[in-house]
């Protein structure tokens, strides 16, 4: 079960831990993105989302798909991502997924961030002291 | 044929709009469309070469031929999370 | 900064981000080992944990410490484990760390559960419909 | 000295208590206490092969010397999580 979500609202981690949950499953890990203070010595303001929202929606399912061919073991997956303005300290991206066992659950985990940062049509625009930018996935 | 284009983030921004609308060749491909873009918006030209193009929702290389009312958006290089 | 905690009261996941979260800190990470309602085909009824406390926590900091001399820029570690009785789909254990940057927080997260199962002294005693028994690390 | 031996979990259910009080000669070893327990304790003894000691809340090889006043515990395979 995949539930993939794009919000303008703050990140209900709860809601998300008690959707991923399941009687035969023993092992929930999550990732949560967070937005820093500071980068590269700038202090930042906020970071401002824009997606294609339609398309964005689509990859997330196909990244869902594609996390459950290498682990077939993954139970359930949630992928919350935020959009508009997220403020400092805020979470901006959350994926969680749950297992019946742990192995497999945090090279996944670590795949799922990385794919969402590399093929997931969402821009992020930095606004910080010394003016806005758009910044890619490093 | 008319192709409807959809731009974001710092293209949508350099182009002061959040889609472009073309009239292009029935049969125009990936690359044609960009290569029209480049001729018609100069200001966009030089980000091309670093966008990717997705048609009706999914990447699509520079051959692939865009077919009449289907969705067509430049990504700039994403960086979500 | 380490938190390691041994409760008898059911584990808050938001406290405990809410822990870790630090203005330089992009990502968080966490596990949560939940009790399975099924073991081998037994219904599992609940688990009951026993520690040697005082060494518990000794080791549970030690596992820190281990933890912040092979991934350096972890900031926040938090681990919670339960002791007692633990029902069904209940959290037992809750381990989380924050770091600037993602690149090392899985791995990191990989090895605090592994040694945690493996080398602090804490013991489950699994109560299923075909009796109870004592459970060590597979 | 008295020495004072923690037991958990399956030990402490097979002793039927949580710790053990033992009269050990000064100087003596882990090795020798846990020799010492198999003799007096012969519930225990079969699972003594698999049993780790910690002495002063540190695990402890069989060659360590326990100290007068030391918190000795006699820990089965741990199963955390």
């Amino acid at each position: 079960m995949d539930q993939v979500e794009l919000t303008r609202s703050p990140i209900d981690v709860g809601r998300v831990l008690s959707g991923i949950s399941d009687p035969e499953c023993g092992a929930q890990v999550l990732f949560l993105g967070t937005v820093r203070g500071v980068e590269d010595g700038e202090r930042i303001e906020y970071l401002e989302y824009e997606a294609y929202e339609e398309m964005a929606r689509e990859e997330l399912f196909r990244l869902c798909q594609r996390l459950r061919a290498r682990w077939p073991e993954i139970r359930k997956v949630a992928i919350v991502h935020r959009l508009g303005r997220v403020g400092v300290g805020e979470a901006a991206v959350l994926i969680a997924l749950s297992a019946p066992h742990r192995e497999g659950t945090f090279p996944a985990l670590a795949y799922a961030v990385k794919e969402l940062k590399e093929t997931v049509p969402i821009w992020k625009k930095e606004v910080g002291e010394k003016g806005a930018r758009w910044k890619p996935a490093k | 044929m008319k192709v409807k284009v959809l731009l974001f983030a710092d293209l949508r921004e350099v182009a002061g709009q959040g889609e472009l609308a073309l009239e292009l060749p029935e049969g125009s491909t990936v690359g044609g469309m960009l290569r029209a873009i480049e001729g018609i918006y100069p200001a966009l030209a030089g980000r091309l070469p670093q966008v990717k193009v997705a048609v009706g929702r999914r990447l699509a290389g520079p051959e692939a031929v865009i077919r009449p009312g289907e969705e067509v958006a430049l990504l700039p290089p994403v960086g979500g999370g």
